[in-house]
């Protein structure tokens, strides 16, 4: 059910938040990039970015959230390994709601160190979900280039756990 | 009270509950999926989860998700909404195993009135009147003849499993009782992996009667007065009012007192709906219980002054329940009007788009229940309701008068997008509907009018070829996002 | 009934008539100014009349061109709203003179609540108890410092020919009353063509509150109960509340009847309301009446679900009283808010401009007013009420938190656009407005904490700087646009 | 108070109103025409123009009405002969709401005639409003292209009477 019109009203839903955002951050524009792919805004200002007015209650429902994507129209495939959360990098996400694990227990040595080249279907870490331990197993091959969350820390569907620099 | 609550749906009942919580003091937990990030309820929640992708089997009807997130973030309670996760007995079970309250009835009762079969049984004991029909499970093709042949055409043939309209076929002939028989035998495997049916005398041209009752833990309960919910178009209801109109005090008494029992009779907790069909001459017959909180609700609210959704909240907080029957009062009348992202020219297809423009109406005693704001992306994922407006008069011809002008002010544009607004205007035209003689083959009729349209926006377009003209809606209406609805 | 009606103002209220009228099948003519055409009446009412330019005495107080435009279009009568034309006596007449009914009472009646001192001696025959002081115009200044002295300082200087709060000030002893009086005459004669002033004793910290009443052409008459109004800043209500709050039953009563006694006496017709101060020991005086629909008569409306503008037009139209006062019934708390585009940190100094967001409040019992829509362009020309929020609930308590509620989801936003919305908010967490024992000093005193504020959204500046501090609040309420703020 | 910021919100509003515009009728753009001293908001589209979409419902309240300016913020001075009405042609507007009159009584020649060459302070026309005959007389020099009222028609505050070509 992804019809064209589906399709425009997220280029409409980008521009408006584009246009919101430049409203609500002063300074001289430099770039406006609006894609439709998975859905990013980006903007660029000259020189030092100002702080938003304080007169823009920050809690606008339409406001864009302060991080990840807009809107991520299509389900996730059983690949997880997508540039989520920030334009144009690479990052490996939790499929689930759960607790990320670095290791398989306390104490071990963690799946991945920064700096680590890794293949597709290693094991980066556990997020822990209803008692049971998921392994998250990297789609494509890079370096880690971050570790994104700490050990034991809940994270959200969708949340980029490791980035990555695609080989 | 509880400090905390995990509101586990999405939508318009999302924002109401969020707004009972922030009303008594509780900090609200919003679950959203990928397509739902910038939804009303996460702006409005004090916290909120990203639990899953569109899909709603993998994230508002993901029990795991959805626990995980309260375990997360430190909340008492699940408030299911409706629709999901909210008459999912193992859901509610699971809650109970993680330490969670769920905001509903028991697993046991839940699990009870979701099989028909038992429902009408457990009815029966507690004295309600039932449908002519099978109150067990049909053994097989014979029995069904042999049940209506006794109780005489036309009869339907519904899902134990099933519930909100679906799994249901009516027979109207002998002929065509084996087909109708093995068919639904099919859907109801399909649709809730239990074949099991059963077979009521159907009645034509009833109207569609559900009571409001509030129960605690301790074994007090009152009933909160009727709602007529005959507008239906497939199962789907698109007007509500209450009180039911055009029936006698006595009937209406009669029907809520039937309500009560049959809720105290269970131990039945939290907010219900008993549903009943009400023939011409005022007989009344038990069809089936909803455990959670409906659509509809703000009817009731509007004529009793009483908040259900905080009573829900106070209930399973186990506060003990906070009014006497004797001191439910109910004033005037109310009515809803459910305003879908719809195409009624089309057969109601869903016309998902971003809103360029929604502007719902105000002003006295008009009530507004919505997750739209100008701007928002009405996804393809999810049940197309987009508002429910509600008004109330003191009497019901200037409740009509009031929703009439409160639709008029209603101003929903976008690409693509079409809305139930122009339909529900011609209902409220209707002669029958004014006079409160309607029942629920209103909605068919109006799909296909003999004659010209009278003072409504847009016209019937000529052929009326979108209606598909298919007969047989039954008097069962759903009330639920359908969870499977998803590309 | 009428089948046209003008509505002869703008703003929420010229909506609240609009959606009155076609709830009774009234058709519509708004008329508007050139700074108006893009407003919500304009789209709302079946005809609009472009009256004049933004100045409002070349437009809605233009009692020329609204009469023209009545003639043109075929309204039979004429609804002044509040401000501008409501209590103009000579407009009522000139409707007369030319076959429109002027919806509000006798013009002779409006003159004589426009005269301070005729109302005070009309009252004080009908019985009702008057502040201390000069009941008939003072001759000179040493009758006023006769009186003075005799009733004891502070007293208040008035303009006979005043009202909504202008034209008056206080002397908080003897040494400055010759100057105030000669102030008071100055000001008086420069903003009503009028010097003639008279004195009362001045109560610090009273309550302001109100009744409602209303009155057909027949000599029936109701009152539907007390209104709250003491959160003021300098004459402007900001919260009203009905019933008011902390006063025995006993005494809202005596004053409720004192109030009809008042408007039946003077054959008062239409929808009226009669303020009273009442001090610490629960006494009452009468200070004015005001022969109009109110700005925060919502609150009424949903503690007595009657509709007053549907009132207003029957009783205009010759209908007899529709109800006796033993019909009428008061339940619960109703809390009304004002958000005005004005910004509380720089004295509440207008703050026109373009609204880019604009999303009231919705849910259960929350009642929005309001012209407002996404992209409206709030103009420098009229007074900055922008919508009223109203929400009602069983008990005080928990209106309250329903305001709470209600505010916390209001969100506007524009270039330059601030509101009074987080000053509201610091209204409603305040302990001493919690608990109803509150007064006409409390704004004062919110304006200036002595601590730093609990649980506010926008912190107060540092040094409060834009405090203009200047004390001499009085307790007379405006309740109308300020006709001639035009640039 | 015609203060920057309010001159700003007004030219905010015609964009919006144009961008309105252009999404709720189909067709072709060759032009825009946004200004601000009279609130003019002007687009052409190329070839026929093409109805409204009948979705697109026409008494949004937002929506630009379907003639006249969307605003006029300065209050008219005495000078009555403006632009006011039609973007670029020079009217001559009723000062008041009443009934015009193309002739002193009926049957009398009219005032002016299409074509007439008028000079400054000649009277064009009568409005009558409660009984009173308001002489209505031109601003500016200029030959009468259009007499745009029938006599004894209603006319509204601010309404284009003549149609002017400026001499």
């Amino acid at each position: 059910m992804s019809t064209p019109n589906y399709e425009d009203g997220v280029l409409a839903v980008l521009r408006q938040q584009a246009r919101l955002l430049v409203a609500e951050v002063a300074g001289p524009l430099r770039r406006i990039q609006i894609r439709r792919g998975d859905a990013v805004v980006e903007i660029e200002w000259h020189g030092e970015r100002r702080a938003a007015e304080p007169a823009e209650p920050a809690a606008a429902w339409w406001a864009a959230p302060p991080s990840g994507p807009a809107a991520a129209p299509e389900p996730p495939g059983p690949d997880v390994s997508r540039p989520v959360g920030e334009a144009g990098k690479h990052s490996i996400v939790s499929p689930m709601v759960g607790t990320f694990y670095r290791a398989a227990e306390p104490g071990a040595t963690p799946f991945v160190t920064v700096g680590d080249l890794i293949e597709p279907g290693r094991v980066i870490g556990v997020v822990e979900a209803m008692k049971l331990m998921n392994e998250i197993t990297a789609g494509h091959a890079g370096r880690v280039l971050d570790v994104l969350v700490d050990d034991g820390q809940p994270v959200e569907f969708g949340q980029a756990l490791i980035a990555l620099d695609p080989a | 009270m509880f400090e905390k609550v995990l509101i586990a749906n999405r939508g318009e009942i999302a924002v109401r509950v969020a707004r009972a919580c922030r009303e008594l003091g509780v900090r609200t937990v919003a679950v959203y999926s990928t397509a739902d990030s910038d939804s009303a309820v996460v702006r409005l929640a004090d916290e909120a989860v990203r639990i899953g992708p569109p899909a709603s089997r993998h994230s508002y009807a993901n029990a795991a998700a959805i626990v995980e997130a309260a375990r997360q973030t430190g909340a008492q309670a699940i408030h299911p909404g409706y629709g999901f996760l909210s008459e999912d007995a193992d859901f509610a079970e699971v809650c109970a195993d993680n330490g969670l309250v769920f905001i509903g009835p028991d697993p046991e009762v839940v699990r009870a009135f979701g099989d028909k079969s038992r429902a009408r049984a457990l009815m029966r004991g507690a004295g309600l009147p039932l449908a002519a029909g099978s109150v067990e499970t049909l053994p097989n093709v014979a029995t069904a003849q042999a049940v209506a042949d006794e109780i005489g055409y036309p009869v339907i043939i519904k899902s134990v499993a099933g519930g909100g309209g679906r799994g249901m076929e009516i027979v109207r002939s002998p002929s065509g009782l084996v087909e109708v028989y093995a068919r639904t035998q099919l859907a109801a495997q399909a649709l809730f992996g239990d074949n099991r049916v059963y077979l009521e005398r159907y009645l034509v041209n009833a109207r569609h009667v559900e009571v409001q009752v509030l129960c605690d833990s301790y074994g007090n309960g009152v009933h909160l007065g009727t709602r007529d919910c005959s507008v239906q178009r497939r199962h789907q209801k698109l007007v509500e009012e209450g009180p039911a109109p055009a029936l006698s005090a006595c009937t209406l008494d009669a029907i809520a007192d039937a309500a009560l029992r049959g809720a105290l009779a269970v131990g039945y907790r939290g907010a219900g709906t008993f549903e009943f069909l009400v023939d011409d001459a005022e007989g009344f017959r038990f069809i089936e219980a909803n455990c959670r909180i409906q659509v509809e609700h703000p009817v009731t609210e509007m004529i009793s002054g009483i908040d259900l959704v905080h009573e829900q909240l106070h209930i399973a907080a186990g506060v003990p329940l906070r009014m006497r029957q004797d001191e439910v009062r109910l004033h005037g009348t109310a009515i809803e009007c459910r305003v879908n992202v719809e195409d009624p020219d089309r057969g109601f297809a869903p016309t998902p788009g971003r809103l360029d423009r929604f502007l719902p109406p105000g002003g006295p005693f008009t009530r507004v229940d919505t997750h739209g704001y100008p701007g928002y992306l009405v996804g393809p994922y999810y049940d197309s309701l987009l508002a429910k407006v509600i008004v109330w008069a003191p009497d019901r011809d200037l409740a009509l008068y009031r929703m009439e002008r409160a639709l008029h002010e209603f101003d929903v544009a976008g690409p693509g997008v079409r809305t139930t607004i122009p339909f529900l205007r011609r209902i409220l035209d209707d002669a029958a509907f004014r006079k409160g003689r309607y029942s629920t083959g209103l909605v068919e009729r109006l799909m296909d009018p003999p004659g010209p349209p009278h003072r409504s926006d847009r016209p019937h377009p000529p052929g009326g070829a979108d209606n598909p003209g298919t007969p047989g809606a039954s008097e069962l209406a759903a009330d639920q996002p359908t969870p499977g609805r998803t590309p």
